[in-house]
């Protein structure tokens, strides 16, 4: 077994295991944390598919910034595990069913993919490294990249207007 | 890495990020929920841009940047969405004192 | 190329508008410059002026469809600024902020109807998007105004997860890893499951976004919750916008693999139809009546994504027009509206004839009655499908349903002009009845002279 | 030239009317505008059958395939004439009604003549379906504002009902003109259709259009708005609704179902007729019972409407020439029937049979009149009606498209038999025997009624005696409609 | 001289020239104009008739038809309005102008009560009557036949109800009307029927095509005929509304439901006599039909109370006689028979006319008697009647009635035998009624006998008139036994039967009538003893005890018309009754509009589930996508496209 596939195993049951943590966890810090955790191990899924820049914009943006976005509303609202009213648990029954009946039908539909020889290949090839990203980044792309401007410029004003007190 | 691995690791992320939507009920674990899910995609993404390269290298070497270039821009989105959906969480949490997507249900039938 | 820049350089000079002057007449005045702007310039776009020319790497492509969705969007938006510009003013303080955020949506809207690449499709639905979320939460410190927003952003970006899950799935079955539409389907890709996944997720993503059943359940409580004016906006422009994407998205990336998909189509737009119009008749508030109403006519409009023709290209730009018209005419009166149950319009023929006349007009055309531009609108999403030779059922399945549309439509024409009672009315100037009459004069002119409108389109849908 | 005249007379005289403001002026412009539209048919009566005024024919929506084509041939000419001379009957004889906002009234009315005539000229079958529309919006307003207690949900039955109708034949309408040659709406490639058109095709389709008209018609068991409307609608407008309206159904099956689709018709000839003849029994029957005089006439008319449509499935030139024929009298002879009703509810305020009585005494002028026009509604020789229901049950018991002629024949004619019953009970218990509180106080009726109705009067015995000149005028259009209908695949 | 019988069209013309004077200015004339007016038309029809006959009666007269206009034309189809002249129409012509007359002369007497507008309504409804009788038989085809016996159906229907106050009467006029309706729902399918085989309705080219077409056809054509007849001429099954039309004024009774109307049906069969006498089938079935009813009648008769009532089932007998002549072939017996029994029928009701008219309006005859001390001319003339139509001779009643008797034993003596019963029952009830009329001492109150007297001359002079024509009438067809070739009828109709007198099967039967030639003369005697028997048993036993006391039993039974009636309400007016209370009443409401009602409420029902799925939580919400999402993908696993 070649240290790649026991890295990528590892990743992936650390990954699964702390996004169930997510959602199972009462408290709601907590399931940041492990929300936290899953993006690591995605980054490090990163790192494995060789796309180093994704990775780190991975822990930046989401990690650093986003999550941390998150803990200060948690703190702001200081809830704590109890806040949170018990949803009826039929619902829940529900909810995890189709979850789980989604996931199984959509392995049913893709598992017959004849994709048996396509390989994901790991830690070679230099598409994932900033330098050809950039360049594909600001010569085709220019013009999404331009555009999001105005989606974050719509963000910013929207969070403007509804945060600011009138 | 048989490609397949990816795709159902993905799949189960994403299914497991739509199962927490639909159990929890405050509103930020479920956005937290759908984060999850928009992190599966890009997982998914980035393979299947390696994928593409590994059968492609020969006649392109930037065959499926593309695909890394989209995890970019989910990002960009994501974080832009993560604002908004905040000030509106805060926003509602000022008028209600709550976070509980089922506090709110003046509107129905 | 022009509207999107345009439509986006605006929305900043609306910002600092609200900031140059606090005078929100002149705000709502540089808003209408610059839609009048927005239509000479796309309408340069269609004659081949481009102001600026950006090379898109292929990334937009720009047909005379998407420019002619755009030209209705934008002549829509000007029309809904005309006669609810006032009513914008009423919602909050930030009146320059809301019209800076309709540009933007309007800059989403010009790329979600000329986008190439899937990437685009992305970033235009969710400029769209956004916005959205916060106007509909504008009226801060109403609570159905919260919870409509918190609602729809919610379900929002889930389906935005399903919609991005669906164009990795295309991504990966692609041959050449590419994300234009049109190499999408090509070769063995479309052969594999990767494919049609995605293309379902696709499918349920945008039908999210067109409410349709059953992806419709945030249309009606959002509509509802969200200041009037705004859901007007959404329940028009945007909706016809994103109905032109899709059928763009549809006819260029899935066009050959029509039979794999149509059936599904199908399904959707019976269950459209079916909830659409019978959820309605219940209804006891007109505003939420006509929410579901707009689901049923989203239903009407699917069925020119099921059977993708000239026919159906066609009358989806006519449809766009002739229930962005109505619908935009019957908000406007609404908004005045001091009750906006059914019984709030009791006797409204007697007090205010015009309005009574100009709404029932609105109704007509929405119900589809002959002489309004609604019934050519249907009509032509039927002969659409009944040129491809199947789905008969469907055809008679939407007349009934028709059928039903009119009962509630005519409940409101019945308070206006049956029932007896003082219907309460805002004050609307000369100014405003003068518009309602142009809109409904336009409506019946499209009603009896459709080829205004259509023979044109057809000259130039053909060449593309 | 003059089809558009026809069309365009009233339509903007509608339209003027709608601003006169002022109850007297608005009844006499659209009284005017009525009879310049009179004048005008009976010019068109004046000019031979080839005449270029006769027809019109412009560029209306070319992308469609669809022509503003009109025209009058025979049947054209005789169902105009009808609507013609009805308008002005009605505005004279309903000219002491009592409306709110009349004008609004005047003007609807008017704009519904101008849908009824667009409905008999159109020569296109988009703006067939046009017109058919155009006249049922103005008469569903007439009878919501203006009707009785009842009136909101009654017509809005009656408008759903036909408009679920007229839905159903838009779908056949299309499918038909995806099929035609030429992707046109014309009356021409449609009659070619028949032989493009499988015979399994018709078949479904026979019954998109089918339903449509039935409803119009009515035929059973889609009957059921029709009493309901009658009763509680203006009488003017009951007038229009029984008078011409009901023609629509007829008109539209022997120019747009019987020629287009004679497979299907042939397939279902049989069922069809069944049911006309079940319902001519079965209204008369339900007729004898009814206590509403404004009922009573709305089944009998149902069974009249019936026995037509019977003689249409027939497919022969006597049966066809007596719809014809009797289209135009049972327009005139119900105008008549609702007139006297008119006169009664005015003068009693009650329209039901039990509570008159003895009105002979009161008011002979209008007792002769009605039994004359009465006995027109049984088709007593003489008048027009015998004329019409002779051809017709001839036609019927002549029949080649059925096996069952003389088994029809026979049980349509026990509907000879009610009808006189109903009848007669209805003028007995109305104008014979004694007064009483209410009938004590009656009186005769005024001057410029007793002259419409005289002029229907004279109308009926006119028709009744000599009817060649009304049977040549649809001659040639019997005769083409017929070779249409017998063909075969 | 010919073109005398052109002017044809102007016998019914005139009539209906006084039926406008009189309708439309009936509040203007003043009464005795009206009257005037009224009679001088018939009058002036009865003299074209009369010129016309001499026209027609001279040697190798062919018909004449007068065609007026076209009618109607379609396809191949053409119905002239036109009139035919021959010796048939000419006949029954002079018979409605003749008596018409003599009984509009005596209404001008007897309606004198009347105010003067309902004075003018009776004489147009009256001229009316007569107009269209006159379009019945002068018709040249079957449609123009057809309009006058609708109209003279109407009339009828319009004088029975002449007195509108009163609501019995009313209803007797409405029975009248829709029973004579189901007999001519019978006569206009055989129309049909003709146009089917024929292509034609006129009498001259049917009759030529007639030995062309099938003999089923032909049944059925002429049975259908004969269902209009029975309603017309108050036949078994259709009979019933004749005693109920006594409703009317005593003229009117006299003048349609005795001596024209009634016979509507004979003149249409004789018409149509070549159709039938190739139609054996339809003749037995007449001559049966026949036959009971003028038994039947004759029972009820015997015990009816109500003077016009015994006349009118009288009238009914001796239609069935006449039908009895038609089914056995002796056209021109019936024929005969309806002339005569014209006058002495139109004598005896204008006599009971007088009689009532005396009475102030008192028609039981049980309250009478006596009177023949009062009112001589009344008294003699009704003698007369009753002698000519108990059938003794030499009165005109004898001839007739005796000419269809050999005729029926020459079809089967079983016929004859019941024939002359019912001639003994006639005579009978007559006397029966004579006697109880005229014959003892009055019973009546007492002002009533203050009151009575002879009836004015314009009523007595028709009375004598007619009574002199009952009388002598007969010798116009004396049979060929006493006198050879004196029967100048028989010779006169002789072109008109000339069709169907030469058919095969008619002639053999006639030369078989020829061997049994000395039958002939006893059969006579035998029916003179019936008749004397008859009216002597009856005479002699009501001169002396009237029968007062109400009926028990049997007798019961009779006066209460076989409770024809009553069955006739339980069979077919109750049951349709309830059926159409039934459609009206549940099948229109609850069925039928209930369906369509039920869409109605099912939508709205519908509309109030499927709102529930709107729960308001996201959670719910986001559920139901995911759950169609599923929807979509199973449908793409399982589905096989």
């Amino acid at each position: 077994m070649h240290i790649t596939q026991i890295l990528f195993w590892s990743l992936s049951i650390l990954a699964l295991l702390s996004a169930i943590l997510v959602v199972v966890s009462k408290n709601p810090v907590h399931s940041v944390l492990w929300l936290i955790l899953v993006f690591f191990a995605i980054s490090g899924h990163y790192i494995l598919l060789n796309a180093q820049f994704l990775a780190i914009v991975n822990l930046i943006v989401y990690a650093g910034a986003i999550m941390v976005l998150f803990l200060f509303v948690f703190m702001l609202m200081n809830l704590n595990a109890d806040t949170e009213p018990q949803k009826n648990k039929w619902l829940k029954i529900a909810g995890v069913i189709a979850g789980g009946s989604l996931l199984l039908v959509m392995v049913a539909a893709l598992k017959n993919a004849d994709m048996k020889n396509q390989l994901a290949e790991m830690n070679t090839g230099s598409i994932g490294l900033i330098h050809n990203l950039g360049m594909v980044l600001f010569t085709d792309y220019v013009i999404p990249f331009e555009i999001s401007s105005v989606l974050f410029l719509s963000a910013m004003v929207g969070v403007v207007v509804i945060g600011k007190k009138d | 890495m048989p490609i397949n691995y990816y795709i159902f690791l993905s799949i189960a992320l994403f299914c497991i990020g739509v199962a927490g939507v639909l159990t929890r009920r405050n509103a930020i674990i479920i956005f937290m929920c759908i984060e999850l899910m928009l992190n599966a995609v890009n997982l998914l993404l980035v393979a299947f841009s390696k994928m593409h390269q590994h059968a492609l290298a020969v006649t392109n070497p930037n065959a499926g940047i593309d695909g890394q270039l989209f995890v970019f821009f989910i990002m960009v989105v994501a974080a832009a969405e993560v604002s908004v959906g905040l000030a509106i969480i805060v926003m509602m949490y000022r008028n209600t004192h709550s976070i509980d997507v089922n506090f709110l249900n003046r509107l129905k039938h | 190329m022009n509207a999107i820049i345009i439509s986006a350089l605006w929305g900043i000079v609306m910002m600092f508008s609200g900031i140059v002057s606090g005078n929100k007449s002149t705000v709502r005045i540089t808003a209408i410059v610059g839609l009048l702007l927005l239509l000479v310039v796309n309408w340069l776009d269609m004659t081949g002026v481009h102001l600026f020319n950006v090379d898109s790497h292929k990334m937009l492509f720009f047909d005379t469809f998407g420019l002619l969705g755009n030209c209705i969007a934008f002549a829509s938006t000007l029309l809904y600024v005309l006669l609810s510009g006032r009513d914008i003013e009423k919602v909050g303080v930030n009146t320059a902020e809301f019209f800076a955020l309709i540009f933007f949506v309007l800059c989403g809207v010009s790329l979600v109807t000329t986008f190439n690449t899937l990437l685009m499709l992305f970033i235009g639905i969710e400029i769209i998007s956004i916005p959205l979320y916060i106007l509909t939460g504008a009226d801060k410190r109403n609570l159905k105004s919260n919870e409509a927003s918190l609602k729809y952003f919610l379900m929002g970006s889930f389906s935005t997860g399903v919609m991005l899950l669906g164009i990795a799935l295309l991504f990966g079955a692609s041959q050449t890893g590419t994300f234009f539409i049109d190499d999408l389907g090509v070769g063995k890709a479309a052969l594999s499951p990767l494919f049609i996944s995605g293309l379902l997720l696709l499918l349920v993503s945008m039908g999210f976004k067109v409410s349709a059943a059953p992806f419709h359940f945030w249309t009606p409580d959002v509509y509802d919750g969200a200041p009037t004016v705004f859901t007007s906006f959404m329940a028009t422009i945007v909706k016809a916008a994103i109905f032109i994407g899709f059928i763009r998205l549809f006819d260029e990336a899935f066009g050959d693999s029509q039979p794999k998909w149509q059936l599904f189509v199908a399904i959707l737009t019976a269950a459209t139809l079916f909830i659409g119009n019978l959820t309605a008749v219940f209804q006891q508030s007109v505003k939420r009546m006509l929410a579901y109403s707009s689901i049923a006519q989203a239903g009407f409009m699917l069925l020119a994504l099921l059977s993708l023709n000239g026919i159906a290209r066609e009358g989806l730009i006519l449809y766009a027009a002739a229930y962005s018209l109505a619908t935009i005419g019957i908000f406007a009166i609404l908004i005045k509206m001091k009750d906006y149950t059914f019984e709030g319009f009791n006797g409204l023929a007697k007090h205010h004839p015009v309005l009574a006349a100009t709404c029932t007009i609105f109704l007509l055309s929405l119900a589809g009655i002959p002489l309004t531009a609604g019934f050519f609108a249907k009509y032509y999403m039927l002969s659409a499908v009944i040129a491809t030779g199947k789905f008969l059922w469907l055809v008679i399945f939407a007349v009934l349903c028709a059928a039903v549309s009119v009962y509630y439509y005519f409940r409101v024409i019945q308070a206006m002009y049956f029932k007896e009672g003082d219907a309460q009315t805002l004050d609307q100037g000369p100014l405003f009845r003068g518009l309602l009459v142009f809109v409904a004069a336009l409506i019946l002119l499209l009603g009896i002279f459709p080829d205004l409108l259509i023979s044109k389109l057809y000259t130039m849908i053909y060449i593309w | 030239m003059i089809p558009v005249l026809l069309i365009v007379i009233p339509l903007v005289s509608g339209l003027i009317g709608f601003f006169l403001k002022n109850e007297k002026s608005a009844r006499g412009w659209s009284l005017f505008a009525s009879l310049v539209t009179l004048v005008i048919s009976l010019w068109g009566l004046s000019l031979s059958k080839g005449s270029a005024l006769l027809h019109a024919d412009v560029e209306w929506l070319p992308r469609l395939g669809s022509r503003f084509a009109v025209g009058l041939d025979g049947m054209g000419q005789i169902l105009c004439l009808l609507t013609a001379i009805s308008f002005p009957i009605i505005f004279i004889a309903t000219w002491r009604d009592e409306y709110k906002k009349a004008w609004n009234f005047y003007a609807l009315m008017a704009l519904s003549q101008a849908g009824l005539m667009g409905v008999f000229l159109a020569m296109d079958a988009l703006l067939f379906y046009f017109f058919w529309e155009l006249a049922l919006i103005p008469v569903y307003f007439l009878c919501s504002i203006w009707g009785g207690e009842k009136r909101i949900q009654a017509t809005f039955k009656f408008f759903i009902y036909t408009f679920v109708g007229s839905l159903l034949m838009l779908v056949g309408i299309i499918w038909l003109y995806s099929h035609t040659a030429d992707h046109s709406f014309s009356l021409k490639s449609f009659y070619e259709l028949r032989s493009r058109v499988g015979s399994q095709d018709q078949m479904w389709l026979f019954w998109l259009f089918f339903i449509a008209f039935g409803i119009k018609m009515p035929i059973w068991p889609f009957h059921t708005w029709q009493p309901d409307t009658y009763e509680q609608s203006p009488n003017a407008t009951t007038m229009v609704l029984s008078g011409i309206m009901v023609k629509m159904g007829l008109f539209g099956v022997i120019r747009w179902l019987a020629p287009v689709l004679p497979v299907g018709t042939w397939a279902w000839g049989d069922t069809a007729s069944a049911l006309c003849i079940i319902g001519m029994i079965y209204a008369s029957l339900v007729a004898i019972r009814q206590d509403d005089l404004k009922r009573l006439i709305a089944y009998s008319s149902i069974a009249h409407i019936g026995l037509m449509c019977l003689a249409i499935f027939a497919t022969t030139a006597a049966g066809l020439q007596g719809v014809m024929i009797q289209m135009f009298n049972h327009g005139i002879n119900i105008i008549g029937m609702w007139i006297v009703v008119d006169l009664i509810e005015r003068q009693f305020h009650t329209r039901k049979i039990s509570e008159l009585g003895g009105l002979a005494q009161k008011a002979p002028g209008l007792a002769i009149l009605l039994v004359i026009v009465a006995l027109a509604n049984v088709a007593l020789p003489l008048t027009n009606a015998f004329v019409g229901e002779f051809l017709l049950f001839s036609g019927v018991f002549s029949s080649t498209a059925t096996t069952y002629s003389a088994v029809f024949t026979a049980v349509a004619g026990l509907s000879i038999i009610l009808s006189a019953v109903y009848t007669l009970n209805m003028i007995q218990r109305v104008f014979f025997g004694n007064t009483n509180a209410l009938t004590e106080k009656g009186t005769d009726i005024r001057l410029n009624e007793k002259w419409v109705l005289a002029a229907i009067v004279v109308l009926i015995l006119v028709v009744g005696i000599y009817p060649k000149p009304v049977l040549d005028l649809t001659k040639e259009t019997v005769e083409t409609i017929l070779t249409k209908m017998n063909y075969k695949l | 001289m010919s073109n005398i019988v052109h002017l044809v069209w102007l016998v019914p013309v005139l009539p209906l020239a006084g039926f406008l004077i009189n309708g439309l200015f009936r509040n203007q004339l003043s009464k005795s104009l009206t009257g005037l007016v009224g009679c001088g038309v018939l009058l002036a029809a009865f003299i074209l008739s009369l010129l016309m006959f001499g026209e027609v009666r001279r040697e190798g007269f062919e018909p004449v038809v007068v065609s007026l206009f076209d009618f109607i034309s379609v396809g191949k189809l053409h119905i002239p309005f036109a009139f035919q002249v021959d010796q048939l129409s000419i006949l029954f012509l002079l018979i409605i102008t003749g008596v018409g007359f003599l009984i509009h002369m005596y209404s001008t007497a007897y309606m004198h009560e009347e105010e003067a507008p309902h004075y003018a309504r009776y004489f147009s409804y009256l001229n009316l009557f007569v107009f269209s009788m006159l379009l019945l038989v002068l018709g040249a085809n079957y449609v123009i036949l057809f309009i006058g016996w609708e109209g003279v159906g109407l009339c009828s229907y319009l004088l029975i109800g002449y007195w509108f106050k009163n609501i019995d009467y009313g209803n007797a006029a409405k029975k009248a009307f829709i029973m004579n309706r189901i007999g001519d729902l019978g006569f206009l399918i055989a129309i049909f029927w003709m146009i089917n085989q024929f292509g034609s309705v006129t009498f001259g080219e049917v009759f030529t095509k007639a030995s062309t077409v099938p003999v089923a056809a032909l049944t059925g054509i002429t049975l259908l005929l004969f269902v209009g007849a029975t309603g017309k001429s108050a036949q078994i099954p259709l009979y019933t509304w004749l005693p109920d039309a006594m409703a009317g004024p005593t003229p009117v009774s006299a003048l349609i439901h005795a001596a024209t109307m009634v016979t509507a049906g004979i003149y249409m069969i004789a018409r149509s006599n070549i159709l039938y006498s190739l139609a054996p089938t339809t003749q037995t079935v007449v001559a049966v039909i026949g036959l009971a009813t003028a038994l039947f009648a004759a029972t009820i008769a015997l015990r009816q109370n109500d003077i016009k009532k015994v006349l009118a089932y009288s009238t009914v007998s001796q239609l069935g006689y006449m039908f009895l002549g038609l089914g056995a072939g002796a056209y021109t017996g019936a024929v005969f028979h309806v002339m005569t029994h014209a006058f002495f029928k139109a004598l005896l009701f204008l006599c009971a006319g007088s009689v009532i008219h005396a009475m102030g309006g008192e028609q039981d005859i049980r309250k009478m008697g006596g009177l023949r001390k009062h009112m001589t001319v009344t008294h003699l003339t009704f003698l007369v009647g009753c002698i000519a139509i108990a059938g003794i001779p030499p009165f005109s009643g004898f001839f007739s009635k005796d000419e269809i008797l050999s005729a029926a034993y020459g079809a089967s003596p079983v016929y004859y035998i019941i024939g002359v019963f019912t001639a003994l029952l006639t005579a009978f009830y007559m006397f029966r009624l004579y006697a109880t009329t005229f014959l003892g001492h009055f019973r009546g109150t007492h002002e009533q006998e203050h009151h009575l007297h002879e009836s004015p001359s314009a009523m007595t002079i028709p009375l004598i008139v007619l009574a002199l024509l009952a009388a002598t009438a007969g010798f116009l067809g004396i049979p060929a036994i006493i006198a050879p070739h004196a029967h100048w009828l028989e010779h006169f109709l002789e072109p008109v039967f000339a069709g169907s007198a030469n058919l095969p099967a008619v002639v053999a039967k006639r030369s078989a009538a020829e061997q049994g030639g000395n039958m002939e003369g006893m059969l006579m005697g035998i029916s003179i003893a019936a008749a004397l028997i008859g009216s002597l048993w009856a005479g002699l036993r009501f001169s002396r005890k009237p029968q007062l006391e109400e009926p028990t039993g049997f007798a019961a039974v009779l006066a209460n018309k076989w409770y024809v009636d009553e069955i006739y309400n339980a069979l077919i007016v109750k049951p349709l009754d309830a059926l159409a209370k039934f459609f009206s009443g549940f099948v229109e409401r609850s069925v039928i509009d209930g369906i369509v009602n039920g869409v109605g409420r099912l939508v709205q029902y519908g509309s109030r589930q499927i709102r529930l799925l709107q729960s308001g939580l996201v959670g719910g919400y986001i559920l139901l996508m995911v759950i169609g999402i599923l929807v979509l993908f199973l449908v793409e696993l399982f589905v096989k496209k």
